[in-house]
């Protein structure tokens, strides 16, 4: 019992008022308006006139002690210690000293964390685990975001778009990172049903439980060699894994038919349109590490197509909605297929039902 | 009377004799002296509106011989209370395309039904049909027979196609992008065989609109809709606009406003159209029928699917063929007609109808069977869940 | 074999060709325009100046033998003999002579059939049989609405309403009348389970097919007095009668439960916005025969509120598009209650996900 | 290196040394020499880049005592090639809420996890966690004393609550319409117990957001979604306005045209704002801050349901409270927290999100069942569908 008491639990995490900087604490509520004076750059005013400059710098996200304490000297000699992260994986330096904001800018940029990502711009891409710690990916998270991010990052830099580029990416229908509600998604998926481990199967899993979980009843009990194990339907697979995340002994992973899927035109705030999901744009396309060409060249021009289309402040949905999706086909060049007819369950309210339609169009 | 049967009172009904609106019960009751089944009818629905109930009852093939549909038996629960309506079946008859008539006709049609029938008819039924209310059984051939011999030929019923129909189209609306009542005639000519003998998993409908107004509701109400449509610019006859605008229409907030892609633009001098943003909605034409017109490459739009909810929720009818060509004899229609009949009557469950087997089997599915590609104009947008049913994949070398 | 030759089959419906007025062949797909020269009068001008009028008339859909022989008398009369009805129940008379139109209305009206619903106006009431021919109404068709037709009369004779005002009316869920796509839905509505006919049910009925009917899984087969026989599982019963089509003797009707719904808001016409479904206003009226008082004015009120508050070709549910539900019911004084909320299979896509609200409207 | 082991080549990664943005290969690069498991995991890594595969294994549950989430197990299936990553497990830290830190906090949790794991972070993960990625089980107990030592605790995983996020709110941003970090702050203390050890049908989370913009993605990625908003009028600054206009601002076009319900009116000289017909979007104060900001009464609209697609595909929060005020101690919000988490709890199938559960049995038993009205604003739109489960009915006297 003295034990027990001496072990601190629940402790919750620290209060953020002791991370705040000064101004914030003093202002905390009172903030007026901000301006954006260049990409990288907010500084928000308050009603009493006390500013504070937040300069916004990339991150892959992944990073090692070695960087934080990198970034933690950058915070110390521009912004008094202060700095935050942001909710797309970016820090900000919180400067309360205008003249510090140049040089601040200077030296992250000389030390790899680029300025940019606000205003009508691409941030950060919103991402998952990969290769890198997931079992369950069918594809690597963060190679990819590298590469698209790389061949994109004029538009993180500059505030040129029509309006904000969300992009992100998840590693498997689990979809961790948010891509069922992003402009352009970049999702693994599978092409193959699981293969069972027959020799093992029945000593791991649970086979009642592991039928249960597939939604499509594709899972069917056997014997093999004498001992249980299950069979799939290949037919009624639709590759989710979720029998794969009860049950490790059936793997789904295959080398040559995993890949990528792409998607758009989904979207989060409530600003003119209502929030809404991500579309299929492109059902599959290789992986192929390290540099996914075939992704990369693909999240390209949907974005080129709609940055020159698009009207100011129209998302890629926004936009997709006023021309039409046969045009988003047409325009990206991207080819129409059966796989983007809805057939899952409540797929009767993605049907056309209706004769308006631009045939001149 | 022709039988000596007292005359029910009605009070309740009678207060339906009543109001500017023409009354259903002056119709019972035009036959109440005459027929025995009037007056049990009337009898019947009284008893009905003083307890709040029904006494009918389904149930019992009745028809004539050769054919699965066209009538729909009927039973009193109440047959001794009222013994004349103790058979009281419907007969469909297929109505001329366009509910067009002349008295002649419509005269032939009352003598037979006069004699072998109630003498009350629906003028029409939902689906279209003339619609006989009220007869025996033994009285289904005779009527048959005299049907026919006057050219007049039973509609549709149970798991069959239904009587097709259309609106009036280019018989007497300016609109019409195509024939729809040369269709409605040829397709129900064609399929003849189909409509009166059961050979679906259950009914089918087909409903005709010369343009998108659609005024036989056939997007709502007919697993095939065939909706006219043009695929060029709307016509248009700028001296009639600015007609319409100096005899005080608001063209800017009547029809400008309400275009659905907003690619109308007015100036108070001339009208502009984006006709490649243009859905092709009519509602400009419609405000101003005298100026704009659908344009000169006229079709139509084919759907699939629509009914009402039993059991899986109402369905509209969607995209098939965004735009088809229609002249006689309407080979491509009826080759696509016969190829969405097949997987379905092969493979859907009984009382499954096509909208319902489409979604169970996959549009993407049904459309390879088929054989009509996917275009995106099939669907509101592309799906937004991930399980994608991928039947193509690599193996190893 | 001979008798059976002698039997004359398939022949279709006579060709319309037969019914045509001799203006209409001769301009058939040539007509040029149309204009509306007063309720109820259409008059169709074709390109080569030929014109033809038609004269719309009510009829309450039920006719008597007696009353089609009026009115073939009055066509011939004033339209050569040439008469056809609407996809609504009304018939036009078909006139060649200008000068017979007024005659022709006059004489209309005076024997009984009302001149109107053309243009932006109420035109009769898609409906079905009720307790006149069916089985499984749960509320008369014809009866009801006559009653909400005398009431609203001055909208079928006027063109004064926003926009075009189609009511619709099916006595069961089957929906023979348009209802799930009508501005304004009149339903009759069971509200109590079946009640197994125990004696008879094993006899009329196979139970498996009708265990197999239910949407709900309800039914459970079960033995009384020695006799095969079903229980409903009240909780579980949705009142849709599904069974009842399957199997006589399982009925469903209830005197005191039965009643009606009322719906508002679905369209069919592509006309600016796209075809649409009802949805739900009031949850249950009580059946109250020979006027169904509750019914009438709640439609009455329904239509005058969308009367007085909708722009010109606002359609009901365009109309309710553009302010909200909330307003809706607010304007209309009906209360939102749990069964307006979808829960049924695709409930989901109804709920609102979104911030977007008017809350001080 | 600590350990005496080759240094793995890895010719495929290097690749993604390269380009402007910054590399996560230079992050385990720079660990490669210090730390064994640094160079197993580039190993590994590069392992899955030549085979297009992962090699991790899921299962075994390992975690702190007396909690029962914040950790996830990971092994690898290739720990004979890569033994220092047989273990790989990450710790999830409850991030403070906003995500703000000084050098010094971020110093000390530098310090914890380069002497006990991989030195190798996310900051932050999907759910607003800082992930400490990978580390052996022996070594999870005494991290987790380290960190409490330092102030920090771990966060969800499981079935439980997960770590709740918020945007910087009133901290940085003027538009904030509640104190999102007190509020995010507070959740997560009062709901310590729910947060650590399981007792949920599944995960449960929470993200709040300042206002409409939702910078979180709460309305898609949280069960419980808190969005800022107001009730009154937009607050607005003419002169400011017509600053924007004569910097060159196309009110019209920008603004103007992009409100949802088109209640604004700008005739080149005033912006007027039918403020009853504001649905509070935040478009035309997002475009001009100086000028426009959100009312005075402030609050929130509550939304429940949001996750990803599996299995029943993806959902987005949908509403239940359309506005509510919320100021500390945030009673009434908590006492509705506990009253969803209450019929959920109870009656939740193992893995049923409480969206998906919601779905299940229907949300107007929820509500009644939670105890709140049914309002239209909870719903795009009334139902559809005739299948009510009337509750209610008459008895005979
Ligand atoms: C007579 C008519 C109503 C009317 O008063 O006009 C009618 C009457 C019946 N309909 Fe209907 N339906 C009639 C048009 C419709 C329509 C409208 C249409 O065709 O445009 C629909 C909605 C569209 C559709 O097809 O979905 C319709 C949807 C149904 C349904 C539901 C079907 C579904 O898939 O959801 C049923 C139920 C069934 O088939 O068991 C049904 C069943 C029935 C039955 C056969 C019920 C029964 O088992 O007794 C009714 C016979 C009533 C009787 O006393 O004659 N009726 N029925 C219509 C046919 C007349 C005609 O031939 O012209
Ligand atoms: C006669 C009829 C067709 C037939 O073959 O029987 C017909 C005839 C015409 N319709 Fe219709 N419609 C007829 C049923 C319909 C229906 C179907 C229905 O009501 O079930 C619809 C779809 C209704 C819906 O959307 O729910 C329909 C939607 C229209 C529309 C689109 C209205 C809208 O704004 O949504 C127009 C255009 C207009 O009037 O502006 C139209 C226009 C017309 C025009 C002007 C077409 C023309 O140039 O001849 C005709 C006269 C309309 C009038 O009443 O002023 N017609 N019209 C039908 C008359 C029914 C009746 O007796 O009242
Ligand atoms: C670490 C993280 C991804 C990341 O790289 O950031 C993550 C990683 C995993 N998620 Fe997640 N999820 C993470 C945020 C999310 C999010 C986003 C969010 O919270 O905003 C989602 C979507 C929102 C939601 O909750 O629906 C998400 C939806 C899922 C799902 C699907 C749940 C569903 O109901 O649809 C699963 C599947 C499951 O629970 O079995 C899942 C399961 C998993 C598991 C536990 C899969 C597994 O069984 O191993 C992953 C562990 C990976 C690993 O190697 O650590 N993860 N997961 C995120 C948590 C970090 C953190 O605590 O900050
Ligand atoms: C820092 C951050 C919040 C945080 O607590 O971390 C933030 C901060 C601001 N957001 Fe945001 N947003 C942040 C993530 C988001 C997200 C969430 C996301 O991306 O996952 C969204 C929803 C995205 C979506 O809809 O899919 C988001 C939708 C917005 C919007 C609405 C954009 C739109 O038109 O749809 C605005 C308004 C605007 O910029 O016009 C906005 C505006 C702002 C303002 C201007 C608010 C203010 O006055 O301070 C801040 C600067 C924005 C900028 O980048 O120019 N913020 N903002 C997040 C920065 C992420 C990053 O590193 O890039
Ligand atoms: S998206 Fe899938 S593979 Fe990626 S981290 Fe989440 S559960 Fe793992
Ligand atoms: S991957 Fe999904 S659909 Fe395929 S067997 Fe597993 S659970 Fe079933
Ligand atoms: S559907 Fe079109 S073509 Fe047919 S009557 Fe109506 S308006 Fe005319
Ligand atoms: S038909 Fe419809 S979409 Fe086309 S221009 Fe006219 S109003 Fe616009
Ligand atoms: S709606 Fe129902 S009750 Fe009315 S006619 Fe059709 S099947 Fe019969
Ligand atoms: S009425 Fe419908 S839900 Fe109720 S028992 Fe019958 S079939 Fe089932
Ligand atoms: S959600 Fe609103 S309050 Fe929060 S940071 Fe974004 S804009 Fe500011
Ligand atoms: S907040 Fe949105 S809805 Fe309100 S006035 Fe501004 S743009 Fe219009």
């Amino acid at each position: 019992m003295s034990e027990k008491q001496a072990r601190i639990t629940d402790i919750g995490p620290p209060h953020h008022d002791k991370f705040l900087p000064p101004v914030i604490k003093e202002n905390y509520g009172k903030w007026k308006y901000h301006e954006n004076p260049r990409p990288g750059v907010l500084v928000h005013v308050s009603h009493s006139g006390a500013k504070i400059w937040s300069v916004r710098c990339a991150t892959p996200r992944i990073l090692s002690v070695i960087s934080i304490r990198k970034i933690c000297e950058l915070a110390d000699k521009y912004a008094d210690g202060y700095l935050r992260f942001t909710s797309r994986n970016n820090f900000e330096l919180l400067i309360t000293k205008e003249a510090n904001v140049d040089p601040a800018i200077k030296e992250a940029i000389a030390i790899g964390y680029p300025v940019g990502g606000t205003g009508n711009s691409l941030s950060n891409i919103v991402h998952t685990q990969g290769w890198v710690h997931c079992h369950s990916a069918a594809t690597d998270a963060s190679g990819v975001v590298k590469a698209v991010m790389d061949e994109l990052f004029v538009h993180f830099q500059e505030q040129k778009l029509p309006a904000k580029l969300r992009i992100a990416l998840a590693c498997c229908l689990n979809m961790c990172g948010a891509v069922h509600c992003s402009d352009i998604s970049i999702l693994g998926v599978h092409r193959r049903p699981p293969k069972a481990d027959d020799a093992n199967l029945g000593k791991i899993c649970e086979v009642p439980n592991l039928i249960a979980s597939c939604p499509t009843a594709a899972i069917r009990p056997t014997t093999k060699n004498g001992v249980a194990t299950v069979e799939i339907e290949e037919e009624k697979c639709m590759f989710c894994a979720n029998c794969y995340t009860v049950c490790p002994a059936l793997p789904i992973n295959d080398a040559l038919n995993d890949g990528v899927s792409i998607w758009v035109g989904g979207k989060v705030s409530n600003a003119r349109s209502t929030p809404s999901f991500s579309k299929l744009a492109i059902p599959w396309l290789p992986n192929t590490p390290p540099r996914w060409p075939e992704v990369v060249s693909a999240v390209k021009n949907i974005v080129d197509v709609w940055a020159k289309d698009a009207r100011p402040y129209e998302r890629v949905g926004e936009w997709v909605s006023r021309i039409g999706w046969p045009r988003f086909f047409k325009k990206t060049g991207i080819e129409f297929t059966k796989h983007h007819i809805d057939d899952f369950k409540h797929c009767g309210g993605t049907f056309a039902t209706s004769t308006q339609m631009r045939h001149n169009g | 009377m022709t039988d000596n049967v007292k005359k029910h009172e009605t009070p309740l009904l009678d207060e339906l004799l009543k109001g500017p609106w023409p009354s259903f019960v002056k119709e019972f009751k035009t036959l109440q002296d005459k027929k025995a089944v009037a007056n049990d009818l009337l009898g019947q629905l009284e008893y009905s509106y003083k307890t709040k109930l029904g006494y009918w009852k389904h149930g019992g093939i009745v028809g004539v011989m050769g054919y699965g549909g066209g009538v729909i038996g009927r039973y009193s629960s109440l047959a001794e209370m009222f013994p004349a309506v103790k058979h009281f079946h419907t007969i469909r008859v297929n109505q001329p395309a366009g509910w067009f008539y002349t008295s002649k006709a419509l005269r032939t049609l009352c003598d037979i039904w006069e004699k072998r029938g109630s003498g009350i008819t629906n003028m029409h039924g939902s689906t279209g049909d003339i619609v006989f209310l009220g007869t025996n059984t033994e009285e289904l051939e005779p009527i048959f027979e005299e049907l026919t011999k006057e050219g007049f030929d039973l509609g549709g019923s149970g798991s069959n196609l239904r009587t097709p129909s259309c609106c009036n189209g280019q018989a007497r609306c300016e609109w019409a992008c195509y024939d729809t009542m040369g269709l409605c005639y040829d397709l129900t000519q064609t399929f003849q065989d189909e409509l009166h003998r059961p050979q679906f998993p259950y009914k089918f409908k087909i409903k005709m609109a010369g343009c998108p107004n659609d005024c036989v509701a056939s997007i709502a109400r007919s697993d095939l809709s065939i909706i006219g449509t043009w695929r060029d610019n709307i016509q248009m006859d700028q001296s009639a606009v600015l007609k319409y605008a100096s005899d005080g229409l608001d063209i800017q907030k009547i029809v400008v406003m309400n275009c659905p892609t907003k690619c109308l633009d007015w100036n108070g001098k001339e009208l502009k159209i984006d006709n490649s943003n243009c859905v092709k909605c009519m509602h400009c034409i419609n405000v101003m029928p005298k100026a704009l017109a659908p344009g000169k490459d006229r079709g139509a739009t084919v759907l699939l699917g629509s009914k009402a909810p039993i059991i899986e929720g109402a369905m509209l009818s969607s995209v098939l063929i965004p735009f088809i060509k229609l002249e006689p004899p309407f080979k491509e229609l009826k080759d696509v007609i016969g190829r969405i009949w097949e997987p379905w009557a092969e493979h859907g469950k009984n009382r499954e109808r096509i909208g319902e087997f489409i979604e169970r089997v996959g549009k993407g599915n049904f459309l390879e069977e088929v054989g009509i590609d996917p275009v995106p104009e099939m669907v509101k947008h592309p799906r937004e869940n991930p399980y994608i049913f991928y039947d193509e994949y690599l193996e190893d070398e």
